[in-house]
């Protein structure tokens, strides 16, 4: 076996992200890393895990990596191919969707996310892309992963604009209120960032689950803009295994372009 | 909606010139497939004003059409350049830091994608809302007055609803259809079917005019019945630079060029003039780029099969 | 909703003692194409108790489920023989006078066609109503106190709505499937999409078990993902006297046969006990009736013809 | 020529049906004497007329005549095959039909009908098939054509149970409140019996406006529950052509099946 390169930052969030979907079955793929990851986890850790595409395919099986999401190599070959109406209306609010993966540009503390706008909404500073299928996606799929690198831009106290709920204003408020008005996902269960993985507390609250491979807890820390808990031992993420990065580098993302 | 029958055959520029008014609410739809490209130059070159452009996704067509002065309001659920990044000459017209001199601020009305399909479905349906269960706890309804919460008359409480969206015109690409507007699809269908049965006027542009034959030996193929078309356009490439599943490919490079171009007015404008006011049609940009450029984006085949629907007499 | 992967094929007879229990909701649906009558059958030999069962048309297979007393209630929008006349079974249950000693009338719930299409649709989409157009000045709102009005958000009034219909176990014909249940029909849809989506459970009953790879050649065709389908069934000639489009036509000499038989009650006992009890399965039933009364039932070829969805790699 | 039988009174029916559909476009298609007047009428005076069925077929053009409402027939060789909730919603309650037959076990002298029961609803006397798509297509189709055979029973004062609305009480209430709610539709414009032809006069009551040829005004008068009105002059239906009896008889329905 010839030497390979140390896993890239990319790479870290890419591998951590595809072993969080181990044993999941349906997944709602976004394009760029959320996608690289889920067909890692495909060949890895999730083998009968179906793809779904918000542009409207069920099962799918790429036989490229799609710049855009509805890149025409999600449908050839793909088990359904419907209407948009279908995808959001039968699979996702219809409660199918196990795993919706989502970014954006700020997320807070309790896993609320901003795509909409940096600023005011009426005379924004940056007119981001908008909710597109995330604010569903959030109330719908039944467990959120969330990638995304974070700074203390992107990690903080509050929103400008709150496009799609997690865990609101704290767990327990935030499950009565998902239970009464009948949403059907439980909302962020992880965030997997350049520097680390996370998950959430009983109250709903990010907490620091393991600090990747070269990155360390006060650089974690300094990078975010609320005091984070950080429990009493963090262990260092499991560095991603020679097949994993070998499947990226040769399979997945040949040319580099996203990873 | 038409009710004549016969060759509803339109070049696109009589299509336009007939089905597209200063001030109209235009749905030029596709989900990434499908977006008719020839459409919205053409409305660019005929210096269409004050239009309110619907898409769930304003995708290059948009941003274009809004640098090109044709728009005064966006209808939409995702406004970006999919898988690169920003719609820039959109983001100069709704970010007042970057506001020219003399340019006013674009009207925003944003929704989320089912929130898009079911405005769409509403119309469609002659529903006066349609109900779903999107926006709880999102910001989204304290920007967009009309996504308003509607009670279950079943007694289990409150759920979110968005109204009838109704474009003057929709025009929507496809792969084929017959002269009467009998329109067949396949590969992503987005709300091509929604956005046409709710839409006042349809123009379909499609790649191929086939026999009437065609069309009827795959019935369950047929998304928008030509009774709701009003122009017919041939229009080969028409969607370039987005694609037609199983014609050609997402020409991805162009996607990423436009991201480069539309960062500065003036490349964008140079860009408009060259691919869009110093030529007449679509044909002129087909030749243009030339027949080897479309053949690499041109896939292999990869054939459905054929089913047998029995002919009973 | 199965989450497991791999073969879910089983025989008709394993299908329905895992899926179809004694107080049940059952939908076998099918608008005149495609009705399981192979799975009515086994339900019957199963002698399945106290269901309710829910249909746009009830059709022949309630009748005969009704007549073998599987039924306690229908919820429907079309009670007949279509074509023929009344479902004969069925009246002796839902008119007094025409009740025979010891037997109970059948409690029914009845709607419009749009209103059964909406009541899977709101299942189907997780909605708690669905809205809609009809009803207005109509005694079936009298009647039904499930048929209500809901209010407008956008100050336009009041439409009506019926409540969503999410029955335990859906069972649907169609013309084939791959063994994890990725089911593809074509002609008529009725609602078997909405009524799979909207149930707990899914029955796929096919005339043709093919490779997963046909199905995947043609990606549009597919109406139910395996997904939420638990039990797929081979089951040829399974959706008689019912038809599939392309491989047998409807046995309309059937359907006006059973008009003498089902007036008579000793009759359709005779009938259940021939057609149904002394049987073992839907083979024995299409060997009864011989190869050549099939044959006389099929159609000539008419081919759909080919699309191309294009290799993209 | 060979010589013609006389027409009998199902056919003048279906001829007077068939020539009321004169020039229109889009017609909902109901099974038995509808379809052969709906399938004469495009042979003769509406050859651009869209057979619709309520099945979900759009531009039907059915090989031989249907027993049901979803032959296979119907399907093959049409312009669109749909699911009914694309039928009903876009189609119907769209505003796309603009003609709908009606069909009933009893009429009024508004053109409300019940195909629901005949006695109390809970314990009926005859249990009918109920409304299918009557109650929607009496609603949301531009225009609302009868065909019924005509008697006592069938034409009555009062409706055991009303399905479909038609001019509820009378004209005026009833386009103030088809207007207001939204409906789609303007009720039932014409009643073709085995007798006559009706229409609906100013205050949506239903007028006599023809006689078929062998039926007498005392015949008519004698087989409806109410008074009807009766115009001054009431001329005699137009007697089938010798080419409108030759296309029932040798081209639609040739065994005499429906006839």
């Amino acid at each position: 076996m010839s030497e390979q390169k140390p896993a890239s930052r990319n790479e870290l969030m890419v591998v951590a992200a595809a072993r969080a979907l181990k044993g999941k079955r349906v997944c709602f793929v976004g394009v760029g890393l959320p996608n690289i990851a889920v067909n890692l986890a495909k060949r890895t850790v999730a083998p009968q895990m179906e793809l779904v595409y918000e542009a409207g395919v069920f099962g799918a099986s790429p036989a490229r990596l799609p710049l855009s999401i509805g890149d025409p190599t999600i449908v050839t070959g793909s088990t359904a191919t419907v209407s948009m109406h279908d995808l959001f209306g039968l699979y996702l609010q219809g409660g199918r969707i196990d795993v919706g993966f989502l970014g954006g540009a700020q997320i807070d503390k309790y896993g609320n996310l901003n795509t909409t706008v940096i600023g005011d909404y009426t005379a924004p500073k940056t007119r981001l892309p908008g909710s597109g299928g995330a604010c569903e996606i959030a109330i719908n799929a039944k467990e959120i992963m969330v990638i995304m690198r974070q700074s203390t831009r992107s990690f903080v106290q509050k929103l400008d604009f709150r496009t799609s709920p997690g865990h609101l204003g704290g767990a327990a408020a935030s499950a009565t209120l998902r239970k009464e008005q009948g949403w059907g996902g439980n909302g962020p269960s992880v965030v997997v960032t350049d520097l680390a993985v996370y998950g959430f507390n009983s109250d709903g609250e990010m907490e620091l689950r393991s600090i990747h491979p070269g990155a360390t807890l006060d650089e974690v820390k300094g990078s975010i803009g609320w005091e984070l808990r950080v429990p009493a031992n963090v262990p260092e993420t499991p560095a991603p295994t020679t097949e994993e990065l070998r499947l990226i580098r040769e399979e997945l993302d040949p040319t580099g372009a996203y990873v | 909606m038409s009710g004549a029958t016969g060759s509803k055959l339109r070049s696109m520029r009589d299509a336009i010139a007939a089905h597209v008014h200063d001030g109209d609410t235009v749905a030029i739809e596709g989900f990434t497939h499908c977006i008719s490209f020839a459409a919205g130059h053409e409305i660019i070159r005929q210096k269409r004003r004050n239009l309110t452009l619907a898409r769930m996704t304003p995708d290059l067509v948009y941003d274009q059409m809004v640098a090109a002065g044709c728009a005064k309001k966006l209808i939409f659920s995702w406004l970006g350049n999919p898988g690169v990044g920003s719609l820039h000459a959109i983001r100069r017209r709704t970010e007042p830091a970057a506001l020219a001199a003399g340019e006013t601020l674009l009207e925003v009305e944003e929704y989320s994608h089912h929130g898009m399909v079911g405005r769409y479905v509403a119309g469609a349906h002659r529903l006066p809302f349609y109900p779903l269960r999107s926006y709880s706890e999102s910001d989204l309804p304290n920007v967009n007055p009309l996504i308003r919460q509607v009670e279950s008359p079943y007694g289990d409480g409150k759920i979110w609803a968005v109204p009838p969206l109704n474009p003057d015109v929709a025009i929507i690409h496809a792969q084929r259809a017959d002269e009467e507007g009998n329109v067949q699809m396949w590969g992503l269908l987005g709300c091509q079917k929604e956005a046409a049965f709710a839409a006042k006027r349809v123009i379909a542009v499609v790649e191929k005019i086939v026999p009437t034959s065609v069309v009827r030996a795959d019935p369950n193929r047929t998304i928008i019945p030509g009774l709701i078309v009003d122009a017919v356009v041939h229009e080969p490439y028409g969607a370039h630079p987005s694609y037609v599943q199983g014609g050609y490919d997402r020409d991805n490079a162009f996607y990423r060029e436009w991201d480069a171009i539309s960062r500065d007015a003036a490349a964008t404008d140079a860009w408009l003039k060259e691919w869009v006011y110093d030529l007449p049609d679509r044909a002129a940009y087909v030749a243009k780029f030339g027949a080897a450029y479309f053949k690499n984006l041109t896939p292999t085949s990869a054939p459905s099969g054929a089913v047998d629907y029995g002919d009973y007499r």
